[in-house]
């Protein structure tokens, strides 16, 4: 169905995500948006996988066998690193990224 | 296998039996032992290394030892002695004993102390007889960094201040070393083969004017500051006013020595050339340290402080003679560590036992203690007359060789620095007499000093022995000074081959 | 050929006492250590004596009529460079055999006189002992076979000197003198070692023999001009010449030599008026050839010792401390032998002003040795050292009388007694050389007579002094050398000196200038006659004089105030500007670049801190600007 | 199936260790420490038979003796890691959660493994993920501490960035060189900027593992929170292994851009030697001071990787051999002091010698080895590494190191200083340390006092490793 859709367009549509997603991540406060921001690099890059993969070497699939290893493992991150939010909020009653700074210098 | 080899031996295991010493007294007796046994070598290795001589060996050196280690790297353990390093272990030896002697009151952790001193002896040791870089730069940093513990748990005064100091500044030293080091096994093939550290290979091929442009700065001013070279002598005064005794004995008597040692070894020995084009501006700058040396401790009034700089003085007035590419000015120049070296450490012991009496190292707070100590003040009359030159000791047989070798050089500025630098002897003459007159002469100005002992048996010993060494030296120079000469050869065939194409 | 080499027995003897003093002294009762070191020197003294017969009387002369000069003995010391090598050994020639009669005689004097002088002292066998060491040196020097044997034991005297100067080392005054002592002549040695330094490179040797023979490389090599249009060769013979000077207390380094008296009076004796003292002249004459091959140089010596001996003959007419006038006549008297020696030529009659220099230097030392020897005796006896607290000791101390009369006579230059002939000889080869400076000389010998007979008067004649416990005679050890010096001050100058001393070492007959000597004898009476007026009898004489002259006379009285200024040069200049700086300079300025260095760095490390801040987006904005900037960086470096 | 032996090693005593773990009832959880630590060390030991190198996965998984060596490194540093954290395991805390310790741990291990032997940049990428996330879990390992808490967030959101942008760059590779297998890749890397591009992103990823400046700043508060001997896991194992794979890559994928990655880390170099020092002076907790110097020690490392020959490699697998015992030592001590009194900070170690002198003995040594003194291993491995670069002519480079290596010795020193020269009124009170952490010490000591002077260990090193040219 994306036949004629230059490889550019997805390129740009993922290089302004992972920009978007690295934006998000510096500036959001809330560590769960972080987290998206995260899920959006990643998704940045799987584009970029699977537009490279479909449209420059059409041959062989190892542009989607990563995208999907990379689904799994951003799953499994994020798994983890909601566990130990859950654990922050548990104690102060709270996920504001700007809270963690305790140890500093 | 040599028998050089004892000489990292022997320490190693009296370190082992220290540590497997029940009580105080145990540790001090293996110390002793085991530095006699030192000792006793060493005076063995002269007197066979002149009997090879005579017997007409004269290979460049001898008795040598040469194990591969690092076989990728062409790292050998290759120890040997030429004449030099016969005389500088002797002198090491003789230090050590003493040293043992002179620190025989330390109550407070001795099995650490003894421990350390004798790590620091070896590294000493090991530097002497190796001839391989590698090895030599491993005993060099072994021997600088017990120093930070000796000063710093046994020190007095602003001793962390004073050890950290001297720790940084000699580890910047021997950083600068290291570089001139790899720079050496880098050029040390330049007709391909394999690099190779080692001493005497890298001797014979002719290193590349330019490196040795780049190198030599690095390895002289490396070398520099552990042998006092101005202005990077600045650790000196209060790493030895904060040091135990037996430590500034060690230190200035031993320690300095290996950089002295080091400048003629490796800066100037590989590197002729460099050393002739550049050797000016160290040597003005050893010129000045010889003066500045003298002339600062004219001012000082801590007894301690006073020695630090007239050792500044004299170790400066080593590298000046080294400086001055010359067989007689380098004999000097050996001769002048050696003489220093017992000379010094003859003056620490006397400072710190008079220090151990009195509590106090301010000689305007003392005075007239030739009265109580007779002992101990006609040593350090004698020292003092050692240092200032006086025939008949070795100061004056040093001095002199240095500055008839010195005045060889035809041209002006060889002829001013060595006018210079020979003024010295005046202002030593004068601070050693301020202090002779101060704290032994005159009255005795605290009268809680009447009750003052005099040197105890092992006080005795130790500056007997040194004693011994001064005047042994200064009254038969020849078979020293002849060992040393001969040891020479290379460095001269070198530095004469250099010359020529640089003019 | 007879075999000398017994000679090096000479050196060996007192080196071997002073050791065995030294080291075991105190285990001895204190007069046992006096009597072996006497002992020691006597055997020395008999040694020498037979040296000095077999020299002159038994071993042949050379070929050409001269007196040897060899080597006894001679072994290699250190060698230096293949040519430069030091020796120790025994060079005979006349007047190193001079030399050890002069100085085994006088110390085996001082050293019997000490046995009574230093009875009761503490540390009699350290004194002994340091007598010896002395007596070592000084021979190891006369009989050096080369300059730097020479300057080696010329170092070993000082240090015996500032050893024995400093005897009494509790009194502050003796040991301000002894420092003082060392550090002068110590400077002056460094003159001297800058000589040697210069004259050895020129002419690559150290060896006396090889220098002043008759093609010594001195003559040619160094003679272009280096410095203030003086040749090498000068310049070097100026160096060692301030060796000299300062040993021999020449103006401007004259200083110490006073002070020196603090030292026991045997000692003064010794070192100070007898042997040390001229060790500069001797230098001077060793190297003779050399200098006049150079005459600047020997002209400097001529003018130094001229305006030394003025100088000190003033001074020593206006001080009262006995010794101190003793010291500043020794003074006047060795210019006199500089003198001699600068204008004297090189062989036969030439030489004439060299044989009277070596002769005035034999005399003077037996009637200064007595002179001292008499007034220790006499300030045993009343305890100070100030001959206006003096007065009318003739009757207590006869035989210490007579003798000092005799010594006083022969300094004065009254025939027929020794200081007559010589001063007689100085004066004629003076007279030869130039007017003016003869007449110099003539007002020194009537000072001279002026001051000894002052002193004299002053001390045994004068005012009636009330002692608190009369003065008596000392004790035998003492007056026996007082005997013997004076027989010796009234016979050596009969001695044909000329026979034996000669610069050439080839004997000339000297006879009295009779022109010379009346009015040298005239001058002299004419000082001792006023000195009568002056002083036989109490009177306000000199008080008139002294007021008359003004500031002069002042200025003389405080030494023309040399002193002073070494102290202004020592004490403020070098030690105030100089070393303070070079102290403060290290701790501030190198010491705190060090320091600075460390704080800089601590500096840095505490204001980038703020890069940790703990906030978890801050480390993304480092991380991803990191990553960007280096891509930046890259692709821009790799583009072009 | 041999080929892949230390993983299926590794991944069978998983398994039986979450076995046993179900099968224990709470209390008795601490009974499964001797079996996982026996176990280890019966793996590490078998790891050491010499295996037949090979490929599986068509050439993703590749094993060569280096890999198995390297591997075998890794073991070792775990195994030691094991034994020193039981007295840490053994308190109330944390008794039922002491299996989780070693099964998150020997799973990151089975992710290095698979990373540095992985021929393709997809197994790479998972075993980056599979060493990284759990390593977050451990850090927030101390449930109770707020401390432990942040510095998993620190670590994962981090290490999930940097994993990001090093996937960027991957893409980009694949789609300039349309492969993911190493072998194919490397003929095609033409230093295209896009490929510039996308190795900087790579290599940043790798930074921040290795967490090197600017890629560094997680590292100092993550070892401050975590529990100790995590910290020390992270910083010697997962830091060595990264090293490891790094320079394979280096080496082989990049291998023709070498002038602008060696370029880029001699910038990197500088950079992280000076800021780790200048940062470590100023430390007092003990774990941030170790922080930073280790970020300091990686800048070292590098000086062996920018030698670019294989003298380089073996110099920078040498040296991440010595630093595993040193800073372990190091680590060690620092464990079991602070499980015993809670103490971290540099001034509660005043006076220590006086009472637990063989500990601060210990410390000393490790110090002293970090510093690069004779003759303890460190000073080899320095000396090696500066014989390197400076083989390769970086001298200015290698001046600027040397200098901060007077830096280095100045905070090792303030330790030091603390541990014998300074006086104490209330010194840290003497206890006897359990049998465990003195084996784990000893093994530290006896590593650091032997590696030095065994020539052989350096020089299979060198057999094994290759250079660019």
């Amino acid at each position: 169905m994306f036949e004629g859709v230059p490889l550019q367009w997805f390129l740009v549509t993922g290089t302004i995500m992972f920009f978007v997603g690295i934006y998000g991540f510096l500036v959001r406060k809330n560590l769960i948006t972080i987290l998206m921001s995260i899920e959006l690099i990643l998704n940045s890059v799987n584009i970029n996988f699977v537009a490279f993969n479909k449209i420059l070497y059409p041959g062989h699939l190892e542009g989607m066998f990563f995208t999907i290893f990379v689904i799994a493992v951003a799953a499994a991150e994020t798994s983890v690193a909601i566990a130990i939010i859950i654990n922050i909020y548990r104690r102060i009653v709270n996920i504001d990224v700007e809270k963690m700074n305790e140890m500093k210098y | 296998m040599s028998f050089l080899t004892l000489f990292i031996i022997i320490p190693l295991l009296t370190i082992v039996g220290i540590l497997l010493c029940k009580n105080h007294l145990q540790v001090k007796w293996v110390a002793v032992v085991g530095m006699s046994l030192q000792l006793i070598t060493a005076i063995v290795l002269i007197l066979v290394f002149l009997a090879e001589r005579r017997a007409g060996n004269m290979a460049e050196v001898l008795f040598v030892q040469d194990n591969i280690w690092y076989e990728t790297l062409n790292i050998h353990f290759y120890i040997g002695v030429d004449g030099v390093s016969v005389a500088m272990i002797g002198l090491t030896a003789l230090v050590v004993f003493a040293g043992i002697f002179a620190s025989w009151d330390i109550v407070d952790l001795p099995r650490e102390f003894f421990t350390s001193l004798i790590l620091l002896a070896s590294g000493v040791f090991g530097f002497f007889i190796s001839l391989d870089l590698f090895t030599m730069f491993l005993f060099y940093e072994l021997a600088v960094i017990p120093m930070y513990l000796l000063i710093g748990i046994w020190g007095s005064g602003p001793r962390h201040y004073s050890a950290m100091k001297l720790t940084l500044m000699l580890m910047g030293g021997s950083a600068l070393i290291l570089l001139g080091m790899v720079g050496l096994y880098v050029n040390s093939a330049p007709g391909g083969g394999p690099l190779t550290f080692n001493l005497i290979q890298i001797s014979k091929i002719h290193i590349s004017i330019e490196s040795q442009r780049f190198l030599f700065p690095f390895l002289f001013v490396g070398f520099g500051v552990l042998g006092a070279l101005f202005p990077f002598h600045t650790w000196s005064p209060d790493g030895h006013a904060s040091a135990p005794t037996a430590v500034s004995m060690l230190h200035a008597g031993v320690l300095m020595k290996l950089g002295g040692y080091g400048c003629y070894r490796v800066a100037v020995f590989l590197l002729p050339e460099a050393a002739h084009q550049m050797g000016w501006i160290f040597l003005i700058l050893a010129t000045i340290g010889v003066i500045y040396g003298a002339f600062g401790a004219l001012w000082q009034k801590d007894l301690k402080y006073i020695n630090a700089y007239s050792s500044v003085s004299h170790c400066s007035l080593v590298l000046f003679a080294i400086l001055m590419f010359n067989q007689t000015a380098l004999t000097g120049a050996i001769i002048q560590m050696i003489s220093h070296g017992i000379m010094t450490a003859l003056f620490f012991a006397l400072i710190g036992m008079i220090y151990g009496r009195t509590h106090t190292r301010y000689i305007n707070e003392m005075g007239g203690l030739m009265k109580v100590m007779p002992f101990l003040a006609v040593a350090y009359v004698i020292a003092g007359l050692a240092s200032l030159g006086l025939p008949g000791f070795s100061g004056f047989v040093a001095e002199m060789t240095i500055f008839v070798g010195a005045f060889q050089n035809a041209d002006v500025f060889h002829r001013v620095c060595t006018i210079i630098a020979a003024s010295s002897i005046v202002v030593t003459a004068v601070y050693i007499l301020r202090v002779i007159g101060i704290l032994l002469l005159g009255k005795i100005r605290n009268p809680a000093y009447e009750l003052i002992t005099d040197a105890k048996w092992h006080d005795k010993i130790s500056v007997v022995a040194l004693i011994f060494g001064i005047t042994l030296i200064g009254l038969a120079p020849l078979w020293l000074s002849d060992m040393i000469s001969q040891g020479l050869g290379p460095i001269m065939q070198k530095l004469l081959a250099a010359a020529p194409i640089l003019n | 050929m007879i075999d000398f080499s017994f000679t090096a027995l000479i050196l060996l003897i007192p080196l071997f006492m002073f050791v065995v003093l030294g080291l075991f002294g105190n285990r001895f009762k204190p007069l046992v250590s006096g009597i072996a070191g006497t002992t020691g020197l006597f055997v020395m003294w008999v040694l020498s004596l037979i040296t000095a017969y077999m020299y002159f009387f038994v071993l042949e002369k050379a070929v050409d009529g001269t007196f040897q000069k060899f080597l006894a003995v001679n072994m290699r010391w250190l060698t230096l460079t293949d040519k430069l090598h030091i020796d120790m050994g025994v060079l005979l020639d006349p007047i190193s055999v001079m030399m050890l009669i002069v100085i085994t005689t006088v110390s085996f004097m001082a050293n019997l006189y000490s046995i009574g002088y230093m009875k009761g002292e503490k540390g009699y066998m350290r004194f002994f002992s340091f007598l010896s060491l002395f007596s070592f040196s000084m021979l190891g020097l006369v009989v050096a076979t080369n300059i730097f044997q020479m300057y080696i034991f010329w170092e070993l005297v000082g240090v015996s000197s500032y050893l024995l100067i400093g005897f009494y080392y509790t009194k502050d005054a003796a040991v301000a003198a002894s420092k003082k002592a060392f550090i002068v002549t110590r400077f002056a040695d460094l003159g001297f070692l800058i000589g040697i330094l210069m004259l050895s490179y020129l002419t690559g040797t150290f060896d006396f023999i090889t220098l002043t023979g008759p093609d010594s490389p001195a003559f040619t090599s160094g003679q272009g001009v280096w410095f203030l249009g003086l040749s090498t060769m000068t310049w070097s013979m100026i160096f060692i010449f301030m060796g000299g000077a300062g040993k021999s207390a020449m103006f401007p380094l004259h200083i110490w030599l006073p002070d020196a008296m603090e030292g026991p009076t045997p000692v003064s004796a010794l070192i100070h008026a007898a042997t040390m003292v001229v060790a500069g002249v001797y230098l001077v004459a060793r190297l003779f050839p050399i200098y006049v091959s150079t005459p600047v140089a020997l002209d400097v010596v001529m003018y130094v010792g001229a305006f030394s001996s003025i100088f000190a003959a003033i001074i020593a007419c206006t001080q009262y401390d006995i010794k101190r006038v003793l010291a500043y006549s020794t003074m006047s008297q060795i210019g006199m032998m500089m003198f001699a020696l600068g204008i004297s030529g090189y062989g036969g009659h030439e030489g004439l002003g060299y044989m009277a220099s070596m002769f005035h230097l034999f005399n003077h030392a037996f009637f200064k040795a007595l002179l001292f020897l008499g007034a220790g005796a006499i300030i045993h006896s009343v305890h100070t050292n100030y001959m206006n607290e003096m007065g009318g000791l003739w009757k207590h101390l006869p035989i210490t009388h007579i003798t000092f009369l005799i010594a006083c006579l022969a300094i004065a230059g009254i025939p027929p007694l020794s200081g007559f002939f010589s001063k007689d000889e100085i004066l004629a080869a003076g007279l030869e050389k130039s007017t003016f400076l003869y007449l110099v000389m003539m007002i020194v010998s009537g000072l001279t007579a002026f001051y000894m007979f002052r002193l004299y008067f002053s001390i045994f004649w004068g005012k009636q002094t009330q002692y608190e416990h009369t003065p008596h005679e000392a004790p035998k050890t003492m007056t026996i050398p007082l005997l013997f010096l004076a027989v010796g001050a009234l016979l050596t100058g009969l001695i044909p000196f000329s026979n034996f001393v000669t610069s050439d070492r080839l004997p000339f007959v000297a006879h009295l200038e009779i022109w010379v000597a009346i009015p040298a004898v005239l001058i002299a009476l004419v000082g001792m006659v006023i000195a009568t007026l002056f002083y036989r009898k109490e009177n306000n004489l000199p008080e008139k004089v002294f007021l008359a002259l003004g500031g002069f006379s002042k200025a003389a009285y405080h030494k023309f105030y040399i002193d002073e200024l070494y102290l202004f040069i020592t004490k403020k200049i070098i030690f105030n500007y100089i070393s303070r700086p070079i102290a403060w300079f290290d701790r501030h300025i190198v010491d705190g670049t060090m320091n600075g260095i460390s704080f800089v760095t601590n500096e840095i490390s505490f204001r980038i801190r703020k890069f940790q801040s703990g906030q978890l987006q801050q480390y993304a904005l480092v991380f991803v600007s990191g990553a960007l900037f280096l891509a930046l960086i890259f692709i821009y470096l790799w583009t072009n | 199936m041999l080929i892949m032996r230390h993983e299926l090693l590794l991944i069978t005593i998983t398994v039986i260790l979450l076995i046993v773990e179900i099968f224990l009832p709470n209390t008795q959880k601490h009974k499964i420490i001797l079996p996982a630590i026996l176990l280890m060390a019966a793996v590490t030991l078998v790891g050491f038979i010499p295996g037949t190198p090979g490929v599986l996965f068509g050439g993703m998984y590749q094993s060569t003796a280096l890999t198995m060596m390297l591997k075998n490194i890794l073991n070792i540093g775990v195994l030691i890691i094991f034994i020193q954290s039981v007295d840490w395991l053994k308190q109330d805390q944390n008794k039922e959660k002491v299996s989780e310790f070693f099964i998150l741990i020997l799973s990151t291990l089975i992710g290095m493994n698979y990373m540095i032997s992985s021929g393709d940049f997809l197994m790479f990428y998972l075993g980056l993920e599979l060493a990284t996330i759990p390593i977050a879990a451990l850090a927030a390992y101390e449930r109770y501490k707020e401390k432990s808490a942040e510095a998993g967030v620190k670590l994962i959101f981090t290490s999930a960035l940097s994993s990001g942008i090093l996937l960027y760059g991957l893409s980009m590779i694949y789609g300039t060189t349309g492969t993911m297998y190493f072998a194919d890749v490397a003929p095609l890397i033409t230093g295209a900027p896009l490929q510039v591009l996308a190795f900087i992103f790579f290599f940043t990823g790798m930074a921040f593992k290795i967490s090197l400046v600017p890629f560094h700043l997680w590292t100092a508060d993550v070892y401050e929170g975590a529990p100790v001997n995590v910290a020390s896991y992270l910083s010697v194992i997962s830091k060595g292994a990264a090293v490891f794979i790094l320079t394979i890559i280096l080496y082989t994928v990049f291998a023709k851009i070498v002038v602008i990655w060696s370029q880029m880390l001699y910038i990197i170099i500088i950079l992280t030697i000076t800021v780790g020092n200048l940062f470590a002076m100023r430390q007092q907790n003990l774990k941030r001071f170790l922080a930073f110097s280790s970020i300091a020690q990686a800048g070292f490392i590098l000086l062996g990787i920018i030698g670019q020959s294989q003298l380089g490699m073996t110099t920078a697998i040498y040296f991440v051999l010595v630093y595993i015992f040193s800073n372990l030592g190091a680590f060690g001590v620092v464990a079991i002091i602070s499980n015993r009194t809670g103490k971290e900070t540099i001034n509660d170690y005043d006076g220590l010698y006086r009472t637990n002198p063989k500990l601060s003995l210990v410390m000393m040594l490790a110090l002293f080895s970090l510093a690069g003194i004779p003759p303890l291993a460190g000073f080899f491995g320095k000396f090696f590494l500066f014989t390197a670069a400076g083989k390769q002519g970086y001298f200015i480079l290698l001046l600027i190191a040397l200098l901060n290596t007077i830096i280095s010795l100045y905070y090792y020193l303030l330790v030091i200083k603390a541990m014998l020269l300074n006086s104490n009124d209330q010194p840290i009170a003497k206890f006897k340390s359990d049998c465990y952490t003195r084996l784990g010490l000893v093994l530290c000591v006896a590593g650091m006092a032997v590696i030095g002077f065994a020539s052989v260990i350096y020089e299979n090193i060198f057999n094994l490793s290759f250079g660019i040219f």
